[in-house]
């Protein structure tokens, strides 16, 4: 059957249904505004704004940011303007287009996460909550909620609660096996699984021998954490069974349809929005390209097509 | 939807003083007119090493036939503008732009006096341009500080254009041996708060100077800040400053987006 | 006191004393010989050689290795000659060097390792033994050695029980706490630590829906892992008293700097060979010229100087 | 102590063909002077995107008078190759060689048959020119195969210094319609093992498929292969080849250092 009509790009993750497989990545998208002058916004699969916390947060001084060959580090710090002040100021202007819009959400402890949680599920206009998990636990003494496979059982339990709307848990690459953390954060109920979040590095100033930020350690993203990203998203969609979000280093439609491959059924692009504002549209147009020339109708087809 | 990354053809990149180059770049006649005080993204066309974009002020701009013309003054300090440095005529660069919040130039007073160090005099010198053709009265003096006379640059306009041009340099090999910001306020006196306008660039040392000099007046001044940049359009939150807020409590806001200008007295130096 | 002498460079790891604290890392650097011609290895603080085992290995099949941003991943799957052939055909070329070697070892059991160190110890011309604990054990159902604290110590120990050699227990950052492990071998007797070894990732070919490597996965080295690998050395010189040597991403003598102002002692260069055979003798020369710029007259006097 | 990184500077860099490159390189006469099959590795002075360098066969060579030059022919493939290609006379390269073991030419058979495929006449005319000056009373015969008409490159000399070249396009649309491989086997009985050398040098296909074709008989047959590489000198065990030991058992012999030229016989094809 020939057809010239543009291939079905469509995905479904569970209940959260996606124009395409193409979103933006938390933190690297602001709330949407900052981009609505270059990208549209109604061809997104989905937005993912800013990381928000219970309380709005200064973040860290800086230097906050630092190139890397193939990567920059960030340490941003979570600076955000709370909750409440997202659903009153950023959220109305999300509204006004026909993009689904999910919360990327963090705590210092389980009660944050649960109220953030509530918070949103409640507000018009949002559409999924992503769990940042990368976080410190400030009760468990620092250490992250992500690398300790109870505790990112117990707060996706506990978001899940609280939450009518599907909850994506995020998981970070800072862990000897990420497929343990996916597993568990399943059955404590995540309706998806996206993954990684930054790989934690550092840089150091030779002219003053201090850090080049000023939170001394970063987060690394971009094309350089690519091949770990893929290592992880493989590991992960091989032992769960519930949808996977691929996300690192994605730059371009090639990059995404690697993830794809592998058994993600949608991607996140981050750091590429900094240095190609139109990255996302590139990357749907891309992607569409790829079906076509491929002659492959729908991109349902490709997911999970890898051969090990 | 209206802002583009543009494709930028370079006509002219040359170097004018010791590792300072001059950068003219064609770009689509679409490309918005740019207010003093706003910047560029620049990066070498399909290239990921150096991975991020630069931020470059706006030094001169002009409208052609069917294209723009952007001037660029930049100093060799790294692997990025050692990379621009290379590049020929013809050669492709991406631009991001006009970036940021430019001055403030409605109005300015009776006296305007601009405070540039080094690379800084790059937006001054667009500045000065501007509000001398808008506010022909006004008495424009200009306090410029650089290292050493090889590194005298874009001082071509503001030499037609103001009234004052004091240079000085660190090693007094032209014009007065001395700081920029003691040349200034050794003529402080001349100026008085109400109608004087006070706008400056420059590295962070000589900022924190004026602001101890400024310290107890009431002047106006804009200041434009530079921090590292990755998307230079407000999404990362990687170019923060430590500033006062309307309560008067510490924020960080974006140089790329809620600056590169500020207020002086706002900066919270640490 | 001004002086035109070259400054110190000379470190001493305990008991294994250096010209310089640039040495070859594992793998990269064949067994000497292949880069004989384009380096003096005289002037190397140290060659550590490809990775041996008690038997001779194969290797993974091809393809093995495949480029990434600012790096590469490989999986040679530590093809080498065995120990036997090294001691009696490699290692009289080394002797003709005044150069330190270190022989990298590495068992898929306890016992293997510590046939291997015992066979090395009794050899003329080794210095030291670096043990790569990344592999997987296969006793342990493949885990690697390098990512439990407890197996890591108990190989470390065993090797300590049959070696009159310093030992270097060479860790993988494909774990959750670095320090930790760093701690265990250190009690369990390590002399030193080195890290890091790859990261593990991977990369898929679009056009096949294959793996690009043919064992799926693979390490990745080059200067996209540097900020992690400072990270992680930053995160276990504040740990352990035993020198550690930095490994991972250097390219420039700039590079290396980083790594010795943060703590370590010395540092391996690897992935650079490849593209600048003269990596080593570029970054021991910058290494002095930046001594010389700064008027230090030892090296020793940056070690560990970081400004956090 | 002896191998040196020469710093080439592009002296010609021109599209021959329909993606295809002949690149002229300068570089310091002490380059030593490569062998029928040896290669270079190649890179971008100074750029660490695309990260490794990029082998590529020595096509041409000849010592002028303070200097060397080296050309290579090469196909726009990927990322290396197409900014290869972008690079402007006078721009500067980084080379490594000549590396890998040459073809074996100190005896040949009164027939020499050469087997080329695609970019792989690159080592062969290179091949070609030696031994027809070294062995001028052998009969040489090329067999060349391409995809289509434009894909054809690499036959000036061999056209002159050949007895017999046979060309073929997988469409017709040069020469005879048919696989090298073919067309070598159609003609094979002309041609006694005992007196043939035979070398070839193309895609792996192209390989796969002779090595059937020579499968029983005796013919001596040596070829050039290719594959992913980072160091090229022996080092990293990443341009591994399955081959059959003096033990005839499997075991991974290096492209870049016990290659590129092995013998057909002892490639174990998976
Ligand atoms: C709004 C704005 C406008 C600017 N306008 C100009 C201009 O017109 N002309 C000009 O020459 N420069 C200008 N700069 C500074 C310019 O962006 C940096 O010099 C440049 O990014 C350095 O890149 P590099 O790769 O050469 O140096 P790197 O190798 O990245 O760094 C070299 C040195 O420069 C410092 N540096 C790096 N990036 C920045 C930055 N964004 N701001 C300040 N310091 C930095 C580093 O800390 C380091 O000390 C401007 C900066 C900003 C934020
Ligand atoms: C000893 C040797 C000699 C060679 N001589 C020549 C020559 O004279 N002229 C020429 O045009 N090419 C030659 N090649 C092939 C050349 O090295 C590759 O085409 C080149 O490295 C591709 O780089 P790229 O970045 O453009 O492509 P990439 O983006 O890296 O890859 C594009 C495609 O090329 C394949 N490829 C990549 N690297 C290699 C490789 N090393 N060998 C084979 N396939 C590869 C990939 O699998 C992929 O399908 C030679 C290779 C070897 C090993
Ligand atoms: C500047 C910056 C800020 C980020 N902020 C957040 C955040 O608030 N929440 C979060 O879950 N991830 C955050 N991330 C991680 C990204 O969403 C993404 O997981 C990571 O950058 C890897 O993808 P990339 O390589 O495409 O950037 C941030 C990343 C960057 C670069
Ligand atoms: C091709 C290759 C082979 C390697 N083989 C070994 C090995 O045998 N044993 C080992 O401990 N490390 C091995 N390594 C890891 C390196 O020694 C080093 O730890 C790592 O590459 C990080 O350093 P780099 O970024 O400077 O390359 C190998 C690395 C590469 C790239
Ligand atoms: S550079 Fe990204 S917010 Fe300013
Ligand atoms: S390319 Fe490294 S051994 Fe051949």
């Amino acid at each position: 059957m020939k057809s010239k009509t543009s291939p079905q790009i469509a995905v479904h993750l569970g209940r959260l249904k996606l124009k395409n497989p193409v979103m933006t990545a938390s933190g690297t998208f602001g709330y949407g505004e900052e981009y609505a002058d270059y990208v549209d916004l109604n061809r997104l699969g989905a937005v993912v704004v800013k990381g928000l916390s219970l309380k709005p947060r200064l973040g860290n001084p800086p230097p906050r940011i630092m190139e890397t060959t193939g990567g920059m580090l960030n340490a941003v710090g979570l600076q955000n303007i709370g909750v409440d002040a997202f659903i009153e100021e950023k959220l109305p202007f999300l509204r006004k287009y026909d993009v689904a819009v999910i919360a990327n959400i963090y705590g210092e402890t389980y009660d944050e996460y649960k109220k953030v949680a509530k918070k949103l599920s409640a507000a018009k206009g949002v559409h999924a909550l992503e769990l940042n998990i990368s976080c410190p636990n400030v009760k468990k003494g620092g250490v992250s909620f992500g690398s300790d496979p109870k505790v990112a059982a117990r707060v996706t339990q506990a978001v899940k609660e609280e939450a009518s709307l599907p909850v994506i848990v995020k998981l970070t690459p800072n862990v000897t096996d990420i497929a343990v953390i996916a597993q568990a954060v399943e059955k404590a109920g995540a309706d998806a699984i996206s993954l990684i979040n930054t790989l934690t590095g550092m840089a150091v100033d030779l002219k003053t021998r201090k850090p080049y930020l000023r939170n001394i350690t970063g987060g690394l993203s971009g094309p350089a954490i690519k091949p770990v990203a893929l290592r992880m998203v493989w590991e992960v969609v091989k032992k769960v069974s519930v949808p996977v979000i691929g996300i690192g280093g994605i730059m371009t439609a090639e990059d995404a349809l690697e993830f794809l491959i592998l058994g993600a059924k949608a991607v996140q692009i981050g750091t590429a929005n900094f240095i190609n504002p139109h990255a996302t549209m590139e990357v749907i147009e891309g992607i569409k390209d790829y079906l076509t020339a491929n002659k492959i109708k729908d991109v349902n087809e490709i997911i999970g097509t890898f051969q090990p | 939807m209206a802002k583009n990354i543009y494709i930028g053809e370079i006509s002219k990149n040359k170097e004018i003083q010791e590792d300072c180059f001059l950068m003219k770049v064609k770009v689509a006649a679409s490309f918005e007119t740019p207010l003093p005080g706003q910047f560029v993204m620049i990066r070498i066309a399909g290239l990921n090493d150096p991975f991020l974009s630069r931020p470059i002020s706006i030094y001169s701009f002009s409208r052609r036939n069917n294209f723009c013309l952007i001037e660029l003054l930049y100093r060799v300090v790294g692997k990025g503008t050692q990379i621009m440095a290379g590049l020929i005529e013809g050669s492709q660069v991406e631009i991001n732009g006009p970036l940021g919040n430019g001055f403030e130039i409605d109005s300015v007073g009776k006296n305007v006096v601009f405070i540039a160090g080094g690379i800084g005099i790059a937006p001054m010198s667009l500045l000065i341009e501007n509000l001398s053709r808008r506010f022909p009265s006004s008495l424009m003096t200009l306090y410029f500080g650089a290292q050493r006379e090889t590194a005298v640059v874009g001082l071509d306009k503001p030499q037609k254009l103001c009234h004052d041009v004091n240079v000085c340099t660190d090693d007094g090999s032209l014009g007065e041996k001395n700081l920029v910001t003691q040349a200034f306020q050794k003529d402080m006196k001349k100026f008085l708060p109400a109608n004087t306008s006070i706008y400056a660039c420059g590295p962070r040392g000589m900022l924190l100077s004026l602001a101890k000099i400024l310290n107890k007046g009431t002047f106006n001044c804009q200041v434009s800040l530079e921090e590292r940049m990755a998307c230079g359009t407000g999404a990362c939150m990687g170019c923060a400053v430590a500033v006062k807020d309307k309560k008067n409590t510490l924020a960080y806001q974006r140089v790329c987006a809620d600056g590169p200008v500020f207020n002086l007295r706002d900066i919270i130096w640490e």
